[in-house]
């Protein structure tokens, strides 16, 4: 059962060759999407037995997946495999109109499937150096994304993108070293930096070990868009294609902090209490709470807007790592929850981009008058982002703010409180004359089949998950929640 | 499957076949209309017996949501709250169908219109029947989300977009302070379920905190100065059949949430009494004040609303004291008062709202000084208004005299008894009272004045007509209800009977209701006795006057010879003595415009009333929050170095904070 | 041997001064590639036995940073054609006394480092004074190329750091990393080669089109 | 019994109302007019026809109407001097000012009726004055109700007695004074208002009922004297000797008579106030009565 891990791996590997074969734009997206599938069958197969058969390991070690990855590869799979449904929908005019010629088509499935496989990578590494290589990886995969249509404006954020997060995880590579650094001489049964050995290993050198986890949270914290070194994140997103945006901040950050957790879980274990850990995570979580509240209050691009926000739900996660099992609880949840709709929403600004020509806010009005489907869409991500019932976001904030004030957090509980509700204000304010009112172009009323399927399937999901919380999930949530904490 | 179960399904049902069947303008609200109706088919019974029998039915949900038991009660207090709810969004529906004919149908929007209606009926059905803090968390975010959608009806306004979003706004936030009460609450027990909590346990510093908490986000819903501003926005943007709906019942939903919350900290304190005293009578005193300023009616009836929320106010924090110091009269008359006050300000509130309706599509306009002479063109609805008026402003025979009398009582019962802590704000509420009655009198004869007698000051006025049955019905129905239950409220009181043992404690003596109720049989004989003198006096007029000459004559104007509609006192310089006096806190906008000249040219005069909360607290919060946030947008000025730096200088310090040992 | 060490230590030191100095681009891509040379050297003839493995490693580093990697900057270069000069935020002079005062504080700072088991602690000095190098050409030059100069020079420092701390890093991570480094220039060189095709400049600091 | 006393209300309350001018006119050195004047003109208008606007629209017939049908009612509620009244029950006197407060309603409805800005001001005003004197009017009955322990406003009146007056007698003379104002208030006369006048843009009660003609006017002015009839009954029973003792009656009718001169003197030794200082004078009512409670709760 456990060779299935070798194929997640290769699955998209072979989707990359196939892609060399093939001749129509078209089929090129239907390829990736076909190894998507083929990856969510795995999955599936893998779900069955999940509770039963997890941890599994394979590759004598080296490919490891247990609760806390296999939660972040349900959440990865369900990201791309969206994200590769409405590229059908989203490429289409590009496709038809020539914007799109077979080479770009080509070239953009080979990335996207060649993200997959770098995060996959992220996800199954048990090594801690194959798990940066991994992380490094996507980095330089996804650059490419972003410049698929090379505006000045897209280079320029992938040139920041590039050069921001290559130093970021260049740093998080020092925490690495300090990690093995750590380890005394007398570390025992440590031979190949395997988590699941270095979890178990005793005696090491405090001193180092944080210093090290330092290095690693500010360098994937780059890469999660952790404030304050967050400040690729609103160029990227604005500038790549709707579904890599939703990819993006769905779950390319999410993989950076998976990175983080991983190395807080080992800390945890070594210094026997997650103090040191929960400070920093509370502390980055409300740094990114707070700071893009400015930014949305005063956004007046769509597409940034969205990426502010989606600093900001990071930050919740962070905050949530930082409450103690529930508040990991709580995390968990809140990702799931979040890549939804971020995919959503972003989806819908993308197609709402494509319609009226400009992401610029001022420019889009009256969506739910003008294109229906796309508003509609539009509309539950926001609200779903901003935290109404019964969408599912507000249930894991309610979870977020039960673990806080059961772990005493007032202040923390505070000025959650505050950031989020100033970015309800703000976001509500800048959505209504989106939405609402006068559309400012003539109706579409024609929408693709995998447009309509995604926008209904995701709503029904987060609608789903605000009222409904399966008890199979809740328990293995719990379990990744335990893993997350380090604490057993 | 239980009936409680139904009753939260059928109107979802109903919406949800309306939004799908949404293209058809008939079909649509047909669709809701009977959604409406099941529930309240399936409601009669259980409400019957909670009230007529004070036994609860229970219903549990088999599976859990999200980890807690969803469990199901209708108690005699929800029920009686329910009771609203239920018969009342039916009849405003019914309004509702023949009011949206008057829109022309687009892509589904008369679908989502009646889908969120009935949203909000569902909303609020559970929200009554929850036992539980996130479930009752839940049904409370949708019931305020769906009104959103409802006052986005005429989105195309930017007014009603701004509306919606300062509704939303206070809703959420409101809901945020509620989520926060409950974990609070919920941290002293173990679990959510209302039957785990365990106030006992809490020091009372921290029961006075919960119940700060729960009085603020229960009542930003309820409307209660200094946190009603949503109110005044959104109840003129909105259909007239919704903002009957919100201002008549779902405000009470507030009410409601503090009533419980008081349950659910295990029985007043004194101090909450007094809160609750104070609140009132600001409330009422200001927002009566504020109505009086308007011109526009359905802003309003919107501060007449969060007078009455007043009102209420006054009567439970009257019954509050009376628990906390064992004075069941005190008690009972107050509870008594304010409950049937909730119902009576559905009923007469409603009504009023719904004329508004029938105006602002007779006359295109809500402009008081616009309007006039309406008694002619609209009879019924004028019937209906006055008399809707009357029973605002709490006169006998009607229904809002009975409730107001019954907190009077109480209030004055309190002056009798010895205790000095709790004389001195039920004095207040006494004075209180007689001023808000006073002020609301004024009030209202303005608008019924203005709006229905004298001659027409615009030409839409004088083209205006009586509508289709379906929305004078509603009306009606609710008239005779306003009468009838104002003349035979010796029997309508049993309705509060069992929701008061609710929330007295359980020793408490029912006696004085029955005293309620002998005194209130006794104001039926009079109030019957002065209609028989009415017709008596009538009928003798007629007699007197019959072969006698009767002339018809132009008003006298003091000798002026050519009158005309625009020379009648106007709805501001009726309000004019009561701005003038309180401008202070009305703060007025005028513009005047009075030519010096020999012969004077145009003069004009126009003065507007702003709330002065919105002016002077969030409007002035609001920016400067924004001003302080953005200063922090320099940090994303674009140049790579920096950013780059932004890591180096963030690692730096975390190591040093390392290396310090402050980490 | 140790001599011989010191000496590439030294010439470690004096390749980052040199470009903390020099103000010509392509001097500075030949600077970087000896280092690179250099610090592939390193591993040999320093601390641990000398096994086939980290001679195939060391050879890879080699070949990459002493010839692909100047390969592809000056081709850049020539196709950009930028202009030669490296047009720093900092001039020259206040780069190299910071440079110095850098090297001296972290040889202080290595020596402080409670690194046990290994007696390298020059070693680990020269790693973090090569690094704080890379990151002070990142943040203080305009040129998109010197920019990835810096993060050139940074990796070298890492690279050195792990040669001296980490002696459990298996040969798969290490050749991750060499070939995540490598993708790396090669995305930056592919990036400066489109912004110098769209904006014709490079100068990194005039992309300021998104903000806020 | 109470009968009789209705009966005797009913009667007598014009002759109070000709008692005042009666008085005024002797101040003024004049002979004035004979005491049964107001029934004549009663019977004078009854017997008239009527005129009305043609803006008017109904509510101008049926005001009177209303009005006088409520004050009747009043009159059921307020006991005469030692007869108790023919209804009583706890917070009666609640019920008391509703009903005034109804027969208000209709009459500035019946004002605004006409379409004219004479009565339109009129019923403003009245508004205005009438909502301030309500809070003093409760206020001094929750003064009595506090000193007396009694909550109708008949046990109020019957059992206050000169105990009262000697432990209270502070407070009680604040209630008095309050009630006093409220009364002149409530009956619009001078310092409030001018009764006699018409003309005057500065009216308030009778500028509201320019319009009104024939039997209407009638009932109105009948309602009038009901008003000040009943107001002036309350007021003199705070000083009867408590207990239902008939032959207390006498007294009483003189003391009723007593007040009516009272307020005739008021009235012919002072000028009507400027509107601006009327609230003042109504506020200053309601503060009375509040330090009478004040006084109550220190003792």
């Amino acid at each position: 059962m456990s060779s299935l891990l070798i194929l997640f791996l290769l699955i998209p590997l072979a989707g990359i060759a196939l892609a060399s074969r093939l001749r129509r734009g078209k089929h090129f997206f239907l390829l990736s999407l076909a190894m998507v599938l083929l990856d969510d069958l795995c999955l599936l197969v893998g779900v069955l037995k999940l509770p039963t058969s997890l941890p599994m390991k394979t590759a004598d070690g080296w490919l490891y997946l247990d609760a806390l990855s296999g939660w972040h590869l349900l959440v990865m799979l369900l990201v791309y495999t969206a994200g590769s449904v409405f590229a059908l929908d989203y490429f289409h005019n590009d496709l038809a109109g020539g914007r799109l010629n077979r080479a770009t088509a080509r070239r953009y499935n080979q990335l996207w499937l060649g993200s997959l496989w770098t995060m996959t990578l992220t996800l199954l590494a048990n090594n801690i150096g194959l798990m940066w290589v991994g992380m490094e990886a996507t980095t330089l995969v996804t650059a490419f994304l972003i410049s698929i249509y090379a505006t000045p404006a897209a280079i320029e954020a992938m040139w920041k993108y590039l050069i921001i997060c290559s130093v970021g995880i260049a740093f998080a590579f020092i925490g690495v070293l300090l990690v093995t650094a750590s380890l005394q001489a007398d570390a025992s049964g440590v031979h190949q930096l395997f988590f699941t050995e270095l979890i178990k290993a005793t005696g090491y050198n405090h001193m180092l070990l944080k210093a090290a986890f330092l290095f690693s949270l500010v360098g994937f914290g780059t890469k999660a868009g952790l404030a304050p070194t967050h400040t690729w994140l609103p160029d990227a997103h604005s500038q790549a294609p709707g579904p890599v945006s939703a990819m993006f901040s769905g779950f390319m950050l999410n993989a950076a902090l998976y990175c983080i957790m991983r190395h807080a879980a080992l800390v945890n274990h070594a210094l026997a209490s997650d103090q040191f850990t929960s400070r920093l995570f509370v502390l980055f979580g409300l740094l990114s709470i707070t700071i893009p509240a400015a930014f949305i209050l005063y956004q007046r691009d769509l597409k940034r807007l969205l990426a502010y926000s989606s600093i900001e739900h990071l930050g919740i996660i962070t905050l949530g790592l930082g409450l103690g099992p529930a508040g990991c609880f709580a995390s968990l949840l809140h990702t799931l929850n979040h890549s939804m709709a971020k995919s959503l929403s972003f989806f819908a600004a993308g197609r709402l981009g494509q319609i009226h020509g400009t992401h610029k806010i001022q420019q889009i009005r009256g969506a739910l008058h003008s294109t229906p489907l796309w508003g509609v869409a539009l509309a539950g991500g926001l609200f779903a982002l901003i935290g109404t019932a019964p969408f599912s976001i507000f249930i894991s904030e309610y979870f977020m703010v039960k673990a806080a004030i059961g772990r005493g957090a007032t202040v923390a509980l505070i000025i959650f409180l505050l950031g989020i509700s100033v970015i309800f204000v703000a976001l509500l304010k800048q959505m209504i004359p989106m939405l609402w009112g006068e559309g400012n172009i003539e109706r579409q009323e024609s929408s693709s089949w995998s447009g309509i399927m995604v926008v209904v399937a995701l709503l029904t999901l987060l609608l789903f998950f605000g009222i409904y919380l399966p008890l199979p999930m809740h328990n293995f949530l719990n379990r990744a929640a335990a893993l997350a904490g380090g604490l057993q | 499957m239980s009936s409680l179960f139904w009753l939260i399904l059928l109107p979802f049902a109903g919406g949800f076949v309306a939004l799908i069947d949404g293209r058809s303008r008939t079909r649509s609200a047909l669709w809701a209309l009977a959604g409406l109706t099941g529930a309240l088919a399936v409601a009669a019974r259980p409400v019957f017996i909670a009230l007529a029998s004070g036994r609860s039915s229970t219903a549990t949900l088999p599976w859990a949501i999200i980890g807690e038991q969803v469990q199901l009660v209708l108690d005699p207090l929800s029920a009686f709250f329910l009771l609203p709810v239920v018969v009342l969004g039916l009849l405003f529906a019914l309004y509702g169908s023949a009011y949206m004919r008057h829109y022309h149908a687009e892509y589904l929007h008369h679908g989502v219109h009646w889908f969120f209606y009935n949203l909000l009926a569902t909303g609020m059905i559970l929200v009554l029947l929850a036992r539980n803090g996130l479930i009752f968390m839940i049904s409370w975010e949708v019931m305020s989300l769906a009104p959103f959608f409802l006052v986005l009806f005429h989105d195309r306004e930017k007014k009603s977009r701004h509306a919606s979003w300062v509704y939303l706004v206070a809703g959420h936030l409101g809901g945020m302070v509620l989520l926060l009460f409950f974990l609070l609450l919920g941290s002293s027990g173990h679990g959510l379920d209302f039957s785990t909590f365990q106030p006992q346990l809490l020091t009372p510093g921290f029961r006075h905190l919960l119940f700060g908490l729960a009085f603020l986000g229960f009542g930003v819903k309820a409307g209660i100065f200094p946190v009603h501003v949503w109110l005044p926005e959104a109840h003129p943007a909105a259909p007239s059949h919704v903002s009957a709906y919100m201002s008549g019942v779902m405000i009470k939903m507030g009410i409601y949430g503090i009533l419980r919350s008081i349950q659910l900290l295990g029985g007043p304190v004194l101090e909450w009494g007094i809160l609750l005293v104070l609140a009132g009578v600001i409330s009422g005193i200001l927002a009566i004040l504020f109505a009086l300023a308007q011109h526009d009616l359905k802003r309003l009836l919107a501060y007449s609303s969060v007078e009455n929320i007043g009102i209420i106010l006054l009567g439970l924090g009257v019954g509050m004291i009376g628990i906390s110091l064992q004075q069941p009269v005190v008690a009972i008359f107050g509870l008594a008062g304010g409950l049937l006050h909730i119902l009576n300000h559905a009923l007469f509130k409603g009504m009023l709202f719904l004329g508004a309706g029938v105006i602002q599509q007779q006359c295109a306009t809500l402009e008081l000084d616009k309007l006039g002479g309406l008694k002619k063109q609209l009879p019924t609805t004028a019937f209906c208004f006055l008399l809707g008026a009357a029973a605002i402003c709490g006169l006998p025979p009607l229904n809002g005299f009975v409730s107001e009398f019954l907190i009077y009582c109480g209030a004055v019962h309190g002056q009798t008894i010895g205790i000095v802590s709790a004389a001195w704000p039920l004095l207040l509420s006494l004075a209180g009272m007689a001023l808000i009655g006073g002020l609301a009198t004024a009030c209202f004869v303005k608008v019924g004045g203005i709006i229905f007698l004298g001659s027409p000051r615009s030409q839409h006025a004088v083209q205006a007509s009586e509508t289709t049955p379906a929305m004078y019905l509603p009306m009606l129905l609710l008239a005779a209800a306003c009468l009838g239950l104002g003349l035979f409220a010796p029997f309508f009181i049993q309705l509060v009977h069992y929701p008061l043992s609710v929330l007295l404690p359980a020793s408490t003596t029912m006696a004085p209701l029955a005293d309620a109720t002998t005194r209130l049989k006794d104001i039926m004989w009079i109030t019957g006795v002065m209609l028989c003198l009415v017709l008596l006096l009538g009928l003798l007029r007629i007699i007197l006057l019959r072969k006698r000459q009767v002339a018809i004559a132009p008003t006298w104007g003091c000798g002026y010879l050519h009158p005309h509609p625009r020379m009648q006192y106007t709805a501001s310089s009726f309000a004019r003595p009561v701005t003038l006096f309180f401008e202070a806190v009305l703060r007025p906008r005028v513009q005047r415009n009075v030519s010096e000249k020999l012969i004077p040219g145009t003069i004009s005069y126009t003065s507007t009333t702003p709330d002065s909360v919105t002016r002077y607290g969030y409007t002035p919060l609001f920016v400067g929050v924004t001003r302080l946030l953005g200063i922090l947008r320099w940090i994303q000025h674009g140049r790579v170095q920096l950013y780059i730096l932004y890591i180096i200088t963030t690692l730096f310090l975390l190591l040093m904070a390392l290396a310090g040992g402050w980490i | 041997m140790l001599t011989l060490m010191s000496l590439l230590l030294f010439m470690l030191v004096l390749t980052n001064l040199t470009l903390l100095g020099s103000s010509r681009l392509a001097f500075c891509i030949r600077t970087v590639a000896v280092q690179g040379v250099v610090l592939g050297l390193v591993p040999l003839f320093g601390l641990q036995p000398f096994t086939l493995q980290h001679g195939l490693l060391s050879l890879c580093a080699i070949i990459l940073k002493g010839g692909i990697f100047p390969w592809l900057l000056l081709r850049g270069l020539r196709v950009a054609r930028v202009k030669r000069e490296v047009e720093p935020f900092i001039g020259f002079n206040v780069s190299l006394s910071i440079g110095f005062f850098t090297l001296i504080g972290s040889v202080i700072f290595a020596s402080r480092l409670p690194l046990t088991g290994n007696n390298n602690t020059l070693i680990i000095a020269l790693a973090i004074f090569t690094m704080l190098t890379g990151l002070l050409l990142l943040v203080s030059r305009r040129k998109a190329l010197s920019m990835v100069l810096g993060y050139l020079v940074l990796e070298n420092g890492i690279y050195c750091l792990g040669t001296a701390v980490a002696d459990h890093i298996p040969m798969v991570v290490e050749f991750g990393v060499l070939l995540d480094v490598w993708v790396a220039v090669f995305g930056m060189g592919i990036a400066m080669y489109q912004i110098n095709r769209e904006f014709d400049h490079t100068d990194v600091d005039r992309l300021t089109e998104l903000r806020g | 019994m109470s009968f009789i006393a209705l009966i005797l209300s009913l009667a007598l309350a014009p002759l109070l109302l000709s008692i005042i001018n009666r008085s005024k006119a002797v101040i003024a050195g004049r002979r004035g007019a004979p005491l049964l004047q107001p029934y004549f003109n009663l019977t004078r208008l009854l017997q008239k026809g009527v005129v009305y606007s043609d803006v008017s629209s109904g509510l101008v017939q049926l005001s009177p109407v209303v009005n006088l049908a409520v004050l009747c009612c009043c009159v059921v509620l307020v006991p005469l001097g030692p007869i108790p009244a023919i209804l009583h029950f706890s917070g009666d006197f609640i019920l008391l000012a509703y009903l005034m407060g109804m027969g208000r309603f209709i009459t500035m409805l019946g004002a605004l009726d006409t379409g004219s800005s004479f009565e339109g001001m009129g019923a403003s005003r009245e508004a205005f004055f009438a909502a301030l004197a309500e809070p003093a009017f409760f206020l001094t009955m929750a003064g009595l109700a506090r000193i007396t322990g009694a909550q109708s406003l008949n046990d109020i009146l019957q059992t206050i007695n000169s105990e009262h007056w000697l432990h209270a007698t502070p407070s009680l003379l604040l209630i008095a004074v309050a009630f006093f104002l409220v009364f002149l208030a409530e009956n619009a006369r001078i310092p409030i208002d001018d009764p006699t006048t018409h003309l005057e843009l500065t009216m308030i009660h009778e500028v509201m009922i320019l319009d009104h003609s024939g039997p209407d006017l009638a009932m109105i002015e009948y309602g009038v004297a009901l008003k000040i009839w009943l107001l002036a009954a309350i007021f003199a029973a705070l000083f009867v000797p408590p207990g239902t003792n008939v032959l207390w009656l006498p007294l009483f009718l003189l003391l009723m008579v007593a007040i009516g001169m009272l307020v005739a003197m008021v009235e012919s030794s002072m000028a009507r106030l400027r509107l601006i200082r009327v609230p003042q004078l109504l506020i200053s009512a309601g503060v009375f009565a509040g330090l009478a409670l004040f006084l109550e709760f220190v003792q």
